[in-house]
């Protein structure tokens, strides 16, 4: 859908709070939009985030809990609502895009420069999300497929069930590199290095969807807090964490 | 955060313990003291919650309990209210996981007590749960505080199945494992430290003083 | 008057190790049970009591049947109301001697149940470790509390299974007299198991011989 | 796959029960039979695995273990090999785990024999040892084996630890409880059902003989 | 020779309520030792067997010194080879009438050792039930079982407390012989606790009579 871009000025806004579950990569970046969407409402309604995996949430709202917006970190797990028809077709929309990197450890006795370097003897291990239950694995296996690396690769992976784990094995020297999105690396800092980008046409692009939950009793609330997180002070915060917009091309490529 | 999560965390862990206490001993007096076909195999599927992933055993429970589940559905229509991010939810997944943990060390020590005093409590002509609560339990005292102490501890650790049906909702259903989780998961390592230490402090003072109490009474 | 008329085997492997088949009718009063030691006598009160269940027979006291294998009747335990001091005493390990004692008394408030128990402590003469738990008590002591115990219990017939045998003579001379008391005021029968030719003599009016599960001699005052 | 990962949980799981068996056995005699300082606090921190997110304990063995772990650096510098990734790590992760089960369970039960067995083990001349595994463990066998069967179903159930230090490597690390949660996590509730059933079975029947045996052998 | 000199208080809360002192050197051979329940008999040989630790004083038996406050010496329960007959027989439950037995004898291969057992079970008649547990025996039986269990155990002294107390008069008389017997064939010292007259008179070339803790008559033939 792309109506959603409708003006929140003019709506008297509901007293109250709405449920948002967001992928938890969106921890920092949501918590802050939440304050902004309180201040907006002259503090009468308030988000009250659920934050963790985009399957666990998946599988809550499948289950029918009380949820009135979902911000997954793939798309997959959104497609599967919308099958439900558990949210508000009209409401769905990619919100956020991120890329995929390659990183190492600070100091790394191997030297990796670019994915295809991961082929060479001396890395043992390569942590990626499992292509299965964690979206940035799934694009990251995708990659790796169009670069022709799957079968070398395979007996080196070990599949993380998150990005945090794929981070503090990198961190920790576990293992010689590791594939995480690049807001994920922006946050461990200093810890790791960033040593290559994933093309974008290696992978489908690595959108955030967000849409209102077809039950949901505050669809108003609901739809405002989606505007305002595509609106331009939405989108400011979130680029302050490393999302770039959905509709913009790659800043990094 | 922290505040919230700690009170919510000992709210759910004591409510939890009650129940698993209260309800432990009962499976553990039938599994004891009585006969009935399909007993071991009762026991066997008991220790299965601690089997299961408990992010599986969560999505049991919400596939039973919640809104559109199967014991869920029915509670919802008739009263409007569901077990999906409640800390109620969050107690009942507590529950479940810790359960076992009571039922199979109260059952040894209830087991254990030699049959000569219940019998001696028949004889002056007390019933079997005056005799089971004034005899077999304070005999069988060492293993059910043992038992007691586990459950509380994985309760107060709970941690996969309440974030699938209490979900991870602060001040309302984040307890102190979900706040380290989240903390952990978006890189805020100096408050999952904070968060790991006070839930550690707090639960080896509870053992602690458990341990102490249950020691300094009479003991048999 | 008790009614005994039972059978009751014990298996070691596929064979019968212990036979029991006896036929008796009791009297009120003393009943003195003799005989060597595994003659059956301590299974025999066993089975008054419903501790054991015999394989077939029937047992009835004052008309009130207790056990009977062919109607399928078998009273619990707690409802036969038997005091017994069992050979190994039983004495409840996590209660003092007070506690132990009261532990049995079925009526008053719970300050007339204590006064009560110490009044059954004195009277057997070991007053002096009421707060005592059992580990804690000398073997004789302990014995006397079992025997204090099943007494205020008010029981229907008083099951007594070497109730003095760890007491040294002297004190037995003085505690005999307080069970025979305590017969008499209460009037319910008393079967007392010892090895003790004196107490035997003394209290046998009625007297029973066992041996290898069988009676052997029994001089009863029944019908 | 159910096979690879059915045949890596049996052997991750037969060997950190052994472990858990003989260690556990070992705490447990020193929490009941000895005294030292600090003892109860040792016995409080015991329960700490049972407390903390299996995830955050993961975490900590990665600390400890990894190649550039406290402990594993220096493995890892004498031997070039490192807990890390391999079915030894996911060992250790279900020893530590269900350690605390274990101990909590068979020092309650030994503590409850009574010493007069003991006591007259040593007049007839047999020292601590002897005694111990001769008189004090048969009578508290409820108790352990109730503890050996809660450590193994936890070993079994093991999953967010393993997943920290072992890795989920298909058919080298990857155990059956990493292989459900795959499962259901990926929405492949088919696969995730026939996974879970295999584990209930397992476990169920694990269990259940072990009630059995433990019951119809001699009990005092 | 065994040579006691020992103090020991029990206290309920912050009172004394029970105070053991005594001084005696016995003799080998057999000693019975008797005195009202309370006195205090257990108690002393709990101290000579290392299971209660006096307070102070001395214990030495044949010039091996088992407990001496003033030099720290506390020989452990294990290393001073007592036969103890507990009052309670502390019999292991675990284990059938032959196991218990052969769990004490030192020497010989595991069927020399059970032939032992066996042996030993018959002299006090109870071969029996020698693969019963000891929840499957008489009272009596156990007791029996309880004093072969210690006499196989080849000690260097017995402590017997009242170790036929639960056995009839007939058998009584014929398990005395053999534990004269064994006594006669070790010759090591025997101390033996009764409140049986009859016993007393047969066994009692040495006596010591104990009375609150006190030893109030002693007749043994020492230095
Ligand atoms: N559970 C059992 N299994 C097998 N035999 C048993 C069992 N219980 C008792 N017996 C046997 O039955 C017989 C009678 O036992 P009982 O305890 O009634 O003897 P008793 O007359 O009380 O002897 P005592 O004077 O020694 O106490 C004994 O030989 C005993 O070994
Ligand atoms: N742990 C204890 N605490 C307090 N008092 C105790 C303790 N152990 C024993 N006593 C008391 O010490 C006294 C002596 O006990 P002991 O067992 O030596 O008596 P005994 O001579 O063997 O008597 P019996 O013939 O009745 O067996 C008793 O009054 C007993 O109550
Ligand atoms: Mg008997
Ligand atoms: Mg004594």
């Amino acid at each position: 859908g792309s109506n959603a871009n409708r003006s929140n000025e003019d709506q008297p806004i509901q007293a109250g709070s709405i449920t948002v579950s967001a992928a938890i990569s969106l921890k920092d970046a949501f918590t802050e939009i939440g304050e902004m969407y309180k201040a907006k409402t002259g503090n009468r309604t308030t988000v009250q985030f659920n934050f963790g995996a985009s399957g666990v949430l998946q599988q809550q709202i499948e289950n029918g809990a009380p949820v009135d917006v979902f911000a997954s970190a793939g798309e997959k797990q959104m497609d599967a609502l919308a099958v439900k028809q558990l949210i508000d077709l009209d409401s769905r929309i990619d919100f956020a895009r991120n890329t995929l990197v390659l990183i190492v450890p600070e100091h790394s006795g191997v030297s990796v420069a670019s994915f295809a370097d991961l082929t060479s003897p001396s890395v043992k291990k390569i942590a990626v999300g499992n292509a299965k239950t964690v979206p940035a694995g799934q694009y990251a296996a995708e990659a790796l497929g169009r670069m022709g690396l799957t079968e070398k690769l395979a007996d080196r992976l070990v599949l993380a069930e998150n990005v945090r784990q794929v981070l503090d094995y990198v961190v920790r020297g576990e293992v010689e590199a590791g594939i995480v999105y690049s807001t994920d690396a922006k946050q461990a800092g200093s810890q790791v290095k960033v040593v290559a980008t994933a093309d974008e046409n290696t992978h489908a692009p690595i959108l955030y969807p967000i849409a209102a939950i077809e039950a949901s009793s505050h669809s108003k609330a609901a739809k405002e807090f989606i505007d305002l997180v595509r609106s331009v002070e939405g989108q400011k915060v979130l680029a302050k964490y490393g999302f770039s917009s959905a509709n913009a091309p790659n800043p990094n490529q | 955060m922290i505040w919230d999560a700690l009170k919510l965390s000992l709210l759910v862990v004591s409510v939890a313990t009650a129940i698993v206490g209260a309800v432990g001993l009962l499976f553990s007096y039938l599994l004891a003291k009585t006969e009935f076909r399909g007993k071991e195999l009762l026991d066997a599927a008991l220790t299965l919650p601690l089997v299961l992933p408990p992010t599986v055993t969560g999505y049991y429970l919400i596939v039973l309990l919640g809104r559109r589940g199967l014991i869920g559905y029915y509670i919802y229509e008739v009263t409007g209210w569901s077990f999906a991010f409640t800390w109620e939810g969050a107690v009942v997944a507590a529950v479940v996981v810790s359960l076992p943990l009571m039922i199979k060390a109260s059952r040894a020590s209830i087991e254990s007590v030699g049959p000569q005093y219940e019998l001696a409590s028949y004889t002056l002509g007390k019933g079997r749960f005056e005799t089971f609560l004034r005899v077999t339990l304070p005999l069988a005292r060492r293993g059910i505080v043992a038992g007691l102490v586990l459950a509380f501890a994985r309760a107060l650790g709970e941690f996969g199945a309440t974030l699938m049906i209490a979900g991870n909702i602060p001040g309302k259903t984040q307890t102190m494992p979900l706040a380290i989780y989240e903390a952990v998961a978006s890189g805020n390592e100096r408050q999952a430290q904070i968060l790991a230490l006070v839930l550690t402090a707090l639960s080896i003072a509870a053992v602690y003083l458990t341990n102490k109490m249950s020691r300094t009474q009479a003991h048999g | 008057m008790l009614t005994i008329d039972v059978r009751k085997q014990f298996f070691d492997k596929r064979e019968a190790s212990f036979d029991l088949e006896l036929s008796v009718e009791i009297g009120s009063g003393f009943t003195v049970l003799t005989g060597p030691s595994g003659a059956g006598k301590t299974t025999l009160l066993k089975m008054i009591s419903g501790i054991i269940r015999p394989d077939r027979g029937r047992i009835e006291l004052d008309r009130k049947v207790f056990f009977e294998s062919e109607l399928r009747i078998d009273v619990p335990i707690r409802e036969r109301q038997v005091g017994f001091v069992f050979q190994d005493y039983a004495l409840f390990p996590h209660m003092t001697a007070t506690e132990n004692v009261c532990y049995g008394i079925k009526t008053g408030s719970s300050a007339e149940r204590r006064d009560k128990a110490l009044e059954m402590l004195a009277l057997f003469h070991i007053e002096h470790i009421a707060a005592r738990m059992p580990r804690e008590m000398s073997g004789g002591e302990q014995q006397r509390v079992a025997l204090a115990r099943a007494l205020a219990s008010e029981p229907a017939i008083a099951l007594l299974d070497e109730p003095l045998s760890a007491v040294d003579v002297e004190t037995r001379g003085k505690l005999l007299d307080e069970v025979e008391n305590a017969q008499e005021r209460t009037g319910i029968p008393f079967i007392y198991v010892t090895h003790n030719e004196a107490e035997a003599a003394r209290l046998g009016r009625q007297r029973i011989t066992m041996r290898a599960g069988r009676i052997v001699e029994a001089n009863v005052v029944a019908s």
